[in-house]
């Protein structure tokens, strides 16, 4: 294999797997912006997936054939958002440890998604879904040499939705008024609070718009990769966002280039088996690539990530 | 289930004799669409045949984690199951110990070996089922490369994987074979990385024995086949054509009929002839591996082939290699 | 007066979310036709019920203690330490190590052996440690990944160097071994093992080096405020490196309760066991103490066990048990609500 | 009479205090209103019942003649009262633009129009000179320069009624002399200030009227062209308060600490202290004068070990200190109260019986073998709270709980306990009344009688003048002057402060 060949693997691939990281790790980064941890983006990302199983079979069911994942996404971004508010009541209005809601969602999501499962199917996974989200050649785009069979070439269209909403994300906290309201919670909420804004209602809304991410991003990862949902179907991913999340430095952007990172280095690691000079390497160095990889990265050339000031704080008004 | 000597907890009625079977699956439980699943089928299927009741005469626990298996298996020995199985080579040690704490219990596991005479043990010849599927291959490669996706590079696994390339060199030499293990059961997304690759080198057909991770490699090749590059993955286990619906990717698959051994065994038992201390192994001539019922995929060639070596290999004509080794010394001798 | 009602209060709490949580889970179980009556009197049965299950209870709760306790000791340091499961896992391979490939006399092989499962979770908690005091990178981010890295780094060992038949390694020596016939008996086969003596020993431990100690001072006091302590002439760096080290070495202990206690060899493991995430939940629900540790994480382990006979005899899945500790811990984490709850009853008008 | 704003008879309670009790104010348009008390008097309640970040528990509040609630600070906004708070409210990675339009943005097709906001910005700030860049971050700019900006964004937001809470605790004399300037012009233009300060100098400097609060009670109003500062501190702290230093004559002796040559660097590696000199001898007081960011900081943080010395020494009672671990600079005799005292003074999480020995907790007798031994750290701790009057429920109350004052107070029981041959003490009345001013003073005072070096920082020239035997002036890294205080005026320290040239001759620390 030639070293475009190489690429022309490993780039598609790690595209693919980072969508759901992408989408996930922004779920975070609104949440974690708006001060309130989110550690609970495992679970969030686990219900998603969960109900993304669910209604796509339904959706096939219901014979809406090919729109059946599009439908699951809509529905697994309510639950998401629903499934975001007990950690939202928890972590804002009764002012609980973040981490520790975060963690106790992350039970909840593992319980009650195969809970559920075994009550609406009888069996501890969901039926496989058939209609998939396809991958394919995006028009004029995949034309262009060289970047059209790297990027553009044998890609889903979630992967779009995933850089898209990324920008989209961007926006919103850098350019609107909401956003600047959001990141203003996040460092000074009482600062925020002088100035008028409520507090506690932006933080809802952004912990709550975060697991409608997650959720999405869980969704997604069943309706282009796993098929179906099981207990083990989301084993870790939720995690690995949270670190993109810390990686990208809590910025939407960064959090997309960190999770591309992750798919990239994941899909080396894989890739790397069929490359002829890493060949002779022993499994395990190229599966904890990855890892080791995002830790020299932290300690050697990102550096140092600095939280939002408040975040993990609750907001009491009046409290020094 | 409480006291100690009653004995007879969740069968109230008293029926002290009746003939009870049990079993505990390991943590994909009983529809993971593997040999969980396909065991709970012989083992309804036994209950049904025989009369008895779900839940009480014959029942199955499931296990979260590892640590559950051990307490598993004990509080259905102590419940008076006359059977207990233990489904999966995890189990083994758990076994092994309850039975050597409970001497009266009889015990059977799946997919290993326990040399206690209480227990028997049931395996498969898994390289002979996958060495036909791995005929099919090499006969219908059209590009001379397939692949093969493991789940955890293992002694079981590795049967899979050296039968299957035994079966592709003989029906094509020229054959390129592709190996990889994804390192877990559960990564549905490595699976499709791999796959991505396999197929990305040119391989159009992938056998992969990697449960979960080998979700991925369906999505992979359904992805690839709705684009109209058509190309095919053989299932492992259970029959996987509904995996490869509506794009139609499933080849065929090679089955591992725990069913028939769970209800054979179980048969055995009631009949008075438990099989303990023995290994009872099910190969092809037992129907105990094979490939799928579906076959509208394969070529009639290809079906052909099956059948010829089939002979072959029961009449004991070639010995299918389980081991890397035993595969080397196959290949040489091929090369003669 | 207050603190009366202050340390009434702190046991309240975790007491009453059990309590909300039971009840919760038995709703559930109402809505999805499950009868909670029987569930919960077969989950008892299953905590209780006979010398078998205490003794798996107990079995369940040793490593969770340990892990409750890696948790709290880096929370008390102002650390996150999500890293305990790959902890865990380290410190249960070196435990199996030294277990098989040693032949020593068993008061030396057997504290050896932890020892030196409790040295590779230090060890393999150093790393985030010398990471963040050096680096400033965010501890959550690195445990998160020597998570996976020990996964895959112990699989790896066990496959290149240490394979049995059955994708496990060999059993240790009865001289490293936490078994114990004679406790196994008592509890009719269970695989009750010694290493309950260990984890609460490790437990006083945990409190002593806290509160008693000088190296506790030091540790609280850069885990609260870390200029003050810099001012006060504590080494900052040297204390957080510190904090990880005993953390991890908990959490290592954790392991070789597996490794020597349970399983007596380490498996290949497919998925990381969970025991180092419950750990989170048993050291919230302990409220971070010694005594509290405990207590959660043998209501924890019962649950777990218990859930298994609430399986098989009531047919309701384990997960509801999931579901029960989920609901548990956001009670705990917001007793904000209970100490309104209760104010509500007990405020007599003024303050 | 018509009132712009009055509280009448507000009540405000927390869990176990009554921070305000039946408390009056009335506040006429264009007057600069003073409000004082000691510390936790309970002036910042009153302020935040106004805001509307608080709700009172009794009492109602005219604005304009008319009574109204205020529930929240977007209804304070609205009425025109604006609010600029102790601890600054500004998001501190934001630039200024944005921290003023926060909450009332400027959009042009719903994106922040930061251009045009900046812009009015920019207006707004040249309308009443406060010369602000609207597009510096907080974190970059002087505190001086947050304070500015916490006026613009009440003015932004068109108040009508400022209200002060102690903006000049945080200001040197320069940027406290352009605040006032600032207050003048803005209630030239018809607005109403209400402000917040413990120092009587500037309430008698810039004040129509004044109101006092006593332990949460109102005290009554005066004109303060009717008043004079004795009469005011005996209003507010209900004795006679002595505002001049008693102190003898110092007497110096041998040289204790001794600076050649010093060059430090701060986080950006520029050189903050810049070949500096300086000796401290025992049995003397020496002040330091000079404005904020002249490598004061830097300086203490150099002696005690907290930053690194790139060039030159630090000896101290003759050996060589230089670059030495915090804690051997400590047991080599250095005591020091910080700045800061949340950041670096004391573990707020830690009980104030715990705070009293982080210095000492590794030694006799409070630890042996390592292990505590809590009887004899509380014993200690007992001890300094009665000795220093720190006002605590108990040794077992977290630090956190006490106010500021007596936080301060535990802090300099346990610098001065620990008997240390040099002392430092870093804006050490910082934010407090003056019944605990007078005390620390006196402590000071105390501990250079006893023979030790004290050396103190501090931005109130007032302070410097009064408790120091010597006044050393640092400008841009360097001692430029020193002089002696009973000699010395204001005027000429500010001069020396700015970069000015000593006219008078006996200048050593400039040879150099
Ligand atoms: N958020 C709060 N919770 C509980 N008690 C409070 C709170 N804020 C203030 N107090 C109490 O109310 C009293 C008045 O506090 P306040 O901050 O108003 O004092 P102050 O006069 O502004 O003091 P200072 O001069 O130190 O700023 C304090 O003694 C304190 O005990
Ligand atoms: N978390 C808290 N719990 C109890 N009381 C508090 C708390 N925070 C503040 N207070 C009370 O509020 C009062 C004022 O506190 P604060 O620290 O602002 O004092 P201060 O003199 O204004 O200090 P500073 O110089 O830092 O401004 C104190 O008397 C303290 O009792
Ligand atoms: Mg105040
Ligand atoms: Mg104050």
């Amino acid at each position: 294999m030639d070293f475009f060949q190489i690429l022309a693997l490993i780039v598609p691939a790690a595209i693919v797997s980072a969508a759901p990281l992408i989408l996930t790790a922004l779920g975070g980064v609104l949440s974690e912006r708006s001060g309130v941890v989110n550690i609970g983006l495992e679970g969030l990302m686990m219900f998603g997936a969960f109900i993304g199983a669910v209604f796509t079979h339904y959706g096939e069911q219901w014979g809406l054939g090919g729109g059946s994942p599009w439908m699951s996404f809509v529905v697994a971004i309510v639950a998401g958002a629903l499934f975001a508010v007990p950690h939202a009541v928890a972590s804002i209005s009764l002012k609980a440890d973040q981490v520790v809601s975060g963690v106790a969602l992350n039970f909840l999501a593992a319980g009650l998604s195969i809970f559920l499962t075994k009550k609406l199917f009888g069996a501890g996974q969901t039926p496989d879904i058939q209609e998939r989200i396809g991958k394919g050649d995006v028009p004029v785009l995949s034309k262009i040499p060289v970047i059209g069979d790297l990027f553009f070439s044998n890609a889903y269209s979630t992967s779009f939705v995933a850089v898209f909403l990324a920008f989209v994300v961007w926006y919103i906290i850098y350019k609107t008024p909401f956003g600047l309201r959001l990141r203003s919670v996040g460092e000074h909420p009482m600062a925020a609070d002088t100035m008028g804004i409520n507090v506690i209602k932006t933080r809802y809304i952004s912990v709550i718009m975060g697991g409608a991410f997650a959720g999405l991003g869980g969704a997604i990862y069943v309706a282009s990769i796993a098929g179906n949902f099981t207990g083990s179907t989301i084993s870790g991913q939720g995690f690995m966002a949270l670190a993109a999340m810390i990686f990208g430095k809590w910025h939407p952007l960064g959090a997309m280039g960190a999770a591309l990172f992750f798919g990239l280095a994941q899909s080396l690691s894989i890739t790397g088996e069929q490359i002829p000079l890493l060949k002779d390497i022993p499994d395990v160095y190229l599966l904890i690539l990855p890892y080791v990889l995002t830790i020299l990265a932290l300690a050697g050339f990102v550096g140092r990530a600095d939280a939002p000031k408040a975040s993990g704080q609750p907001y009491e008004k009046g409290k020094r | 289930a409480c006291g100690k000597d009653d004995g007879g907890g969740s069968n109230a009625d008293g029926k002290k004799d009746a003939f009870k079977v049990a079993m505990v699956t390991d943590t994909g439980g009983v529809d993971d669409k593997s040999f969980n699943q396909s065991a709970w089928e012989g083992l309804q299927k036994f209950g049904k045949d025989n009369n008895m009741k779900k839940g009480t005469d014959f029942k199955y626990l499931q296990s979260t984690a590892a640590s559950d298996y051990a307490p598993n298996i004990n509080s259905l020995v102590r419940d008076n199951y006359k059977l207990v199985y233990g489904i999966g080579f995890l189990m083994q040690q758990d076994i092994q110990k309850v039975a050597k704490q409970q001497p009266k219990a009889q015990l059977a596991l799946v997919d290993s070996v326990v040399p206690e005479k209480n227990v028997a043990s049931i395996t498969f010849k898994e390289h002979e089922g996958s060495f036909l599927v791995g005929l099919i291959a090499g006969m219908q490669t059209k590009t001379n490369k397939v692949g093969f996706v493991g789940g955890v590079d293992s002694e079981l696994i590795k049967k899979f994987e050296n039968g299957f390339k035994a079966g592709v060199k003989t029906a094509n030499p020229k054959a390129e074979i592709f190996v990889q293990y994804a390192g877990d059961f559960n990564k549905a997304e490595k699976g499709q990385a791999i796959a991505n690759t396999f197929y990305g080198k040119g391989a159009d057909i992938i056998y992969h024995a990697a449960g979960g991770t080998g979700k991925g490699v369906f999505t992979e090749a359904k992805n690839r086949s709705k684009n109209g590059k058509k190309v095919w993955v053989i299932g492992v286990d259970r029959d996987q054509h509904e995996e490869g619906m509506p794009e139609d990717v499933t080849l065929t698959s090679m089955v591992k009929r725990v069913d028939k051994a769970v209800e054979e065994v179980s048969k055995q038992t009631m009949d008075g002839k438990f099989p303990g201390g023995k290994t009872v192994e099910f190969g092809l001539d037992q129907d105990g591996v094979g490939i799928a019922p579906h076959k509208e995929n394969v070529s009639k060639d290809a079906l052909a082939k099956v059948d010829e070596y089939k002979k072959k290999i029961q009449d004991g004509d070639i010995t299918v290699p389980k081991t890397d080794k035993e595969y080397k010394t196959f290949e040489a001798n091929m090369k003669k | 007066m207050n603190l009366i009602k202050g340390r009434l209060f702190h046991i309240l709490v975790p007491v009453v979310s059990v309590l909300l949580g039971l009840l919760i889970g038995g709703i559930i179980m109402l809505v999805s036709n499950y009868n909670p009556i029987s569930a919960y009197a077969a989950l008892i049965d299953g905590i209780f019920g006979n010398g078998y299950n205490l003794g798996e209870t107990i079995r369940a709760a040793s490593p969770l203690i340990l892990s409750g306790l890696a948790v709290a000791f880096a929370f008390r340091t102002g650390l996150f330490n999500i890293g305990v499961e790959g902890q865990l896992l380290v410190g249960w391979l070196a435990s199996v190590y030294v277990g098989i490939h040693f032949d020593l006399p068993k008061v030396i092989h057997l504290p050896f052996a932890i020892l030196a499962g409790a040295a590779a979770g230090a060890l393999w908690g150093v790393i985030p440690g010398f990471l963040k005091a050096k680096f400033k990178v965010h501890e959550v981010i690195t445990t998160i990944m020597m998570n996976y890295i020990a996964l895959y780094t112990t699989n790896g060992i066990i496959r290149a160097y240490m394979l049995a038949p059955g994708e496990r390694t060999k059993d240790i020596k009865e001289s490293a071994s936490l078994a114990s016939p004679w406790l196994q008996q008592l509890t009719e086969f269970s695989r009750l093992h010694y290493g309950i003596v260990v984890a609460i020993l490790a437990a006083v431990i945990m409190w002593f080096i806290l509160w008693k100690t000088t190296t506790g001072y030091e540790l609280r006091a850069v885990g609260f405020n870390q200029h003050a302590s810099q001012y006060a002439g504590i080494n900052v760096s040297k204390n957080i490196v510190l904090a990880m080290a005993i953390s991890g070495a908990f959490a290592g202990a954790a392991g070789t309760m597996e490794g020597l206690g349970t399983y007596q060899y380490m498996t290949i493991n497919n998925a990381f066991t969970g025991v180092g995430f419950d750990g989170i939940a048993v050291s919230l629900l302990g409220a971070n103490g010694s005594v509290g540790i405990i207590i959660a994480a043998l209501l924890f382990g019962g649950l777990k066990i218990g859930s298994l006979t609430m399986q098989s005899a009531a047919g309701v899945p384990t997960e509801l048990v999931g579901i029960v500790i989920a609901l548990i811990i956001f009670f705990v984490a917001s007793s904000y609500l209970i100490r309104w709850l209760t104010n509500r009853f007990t405020k007599g008008g003024k303050i | 009479m018509e009132y712009v704003i009055e509280m009448r008879n507000i009540r405000k309670e927390f869990p176990g205090i009554v921070a305000n009790d039946n408390v009056t104010l009335q506040v006429k348009k264009g007057e600069i209103h003073a409000l004082l008390g000691e510390n936790g008097a309970g002036k910042s309640t009153l302020m935040n019942v106004l805001f509307g970040l608080y709700q009172p528990e009794q009492g109602e509040i005219y604005v304009k003649g008319k009574p109204i609630s205020i529930t929240d600070p977007n209804i304070a906004n609205r009425l025109g009262i604006g609010m600029v708070h102790q601890h600054f409210m500004l998001v501190e990675n934001f630039t200024v633009t944005e921290n003023i339009i926060l909450g009332k943005e400027i959009t042009t097709g719903g994106r922040v129009d930061l251009k045009k906001a900046a812009k009015e910005v920019k207006a707004l700030s040249d309308r009443y000179g406060l010369s602000v860049d609207p597009n510096a971050k907080i974190e970059n700019i002087s505190v001086g320069m947050q304070q500015r900006v916490e006026i613009l964004k009440t003015l932004y937001r068109g108040a009508e009624i400022l209200i002060f809470d102690e903006p000049t605790a945080v200001l040197t004399p320069q940027e406290i002399h352009e605040l006032m300037e600032i207050m003048k012009k803005l209630v030239a233009e018809g607005k109403s200030i209400i402000l917040i300060t413990h120092k009587l100098k500037e309430i008698m400097e810039a004040c129509d009227r004044c109101t006092v609060i006593r332990r949460g009670r109102g005290i009554g109003t005066v004109d303060v062209a009717e008043t004079n500062p004795d009469k005011l501190a005996a209003m507010m702290v209900g004795r006679e308060v002595n505002f001049k230093v008693d102190k003898t004559d110092a007497s110096p002796k041998q040289t204790v600490l001794k600076i050649e040559n010093l060059v430090v660097e701060d986080a950006r590696k520029v050189p903050v202290v810049d070949g500096l000199n300086l000796e401290i001898k025992a049995g003397e007081i020496l002040g330091i004068a000079g404005v904020d960011g002249n490598g004061q900081t830097e300086l203490l943080e150099a002696i005690t070990g907290l930053r690194k010395v790139v060039r030159g020494t630090v000896e101290l009672n003759g050996k060589n200190i230089t670059n030495h671990k915090p804690r051997k600079v400590t047991e080599a005799g250095v005591g020091h109260i910080p700045q800061d005292r949340h950041k670096h003074g004391l573990v707020l999480d830690f009980s104030i019986g715990t705070n009293m020995v982080l210095q000492t907790y590794y030694q006799q007798p409070f630890s042996k073998h390592k292990i505590l031994k809590f009887p004899a750290i509380f014993e200690k701790a007992n001890q300094l709270i009665k000795e220093f009057d720190v006002r605590t429920p108990s040794e077992h109350t977290l630090a956190r709980a006490l106010s500021g004052g007596n936080q301060q107070k535990a802090i300099i029981a346990r610098e001065v306990d620990r008997s240390p041959d040099f002392l430092i003490a870093a804006q050490p009345t910082r934010g407090l009344d003056v019944g605990a001013i007078e005390f620390i003073h006196s402590k000071l005072i105390e501990e250079r009688d006893k023979g030790k070096a004290v050396l103190l920082l501090s931005f109130e020239l007032d302070e410097v003048m009064n408790v120091s035997d010597r006044i050393a002036v640092i400008y841009e890294g360097k001692i430029v002057a020193i002089v002696d205080p009973e000699e010395t005026t204001e005027q000429e320290l500010g001069l020396l402060m700015a970069g000015g040239k000593k006219q008078k001759a006996g200048d050593r620390s400039e040879s150099h």
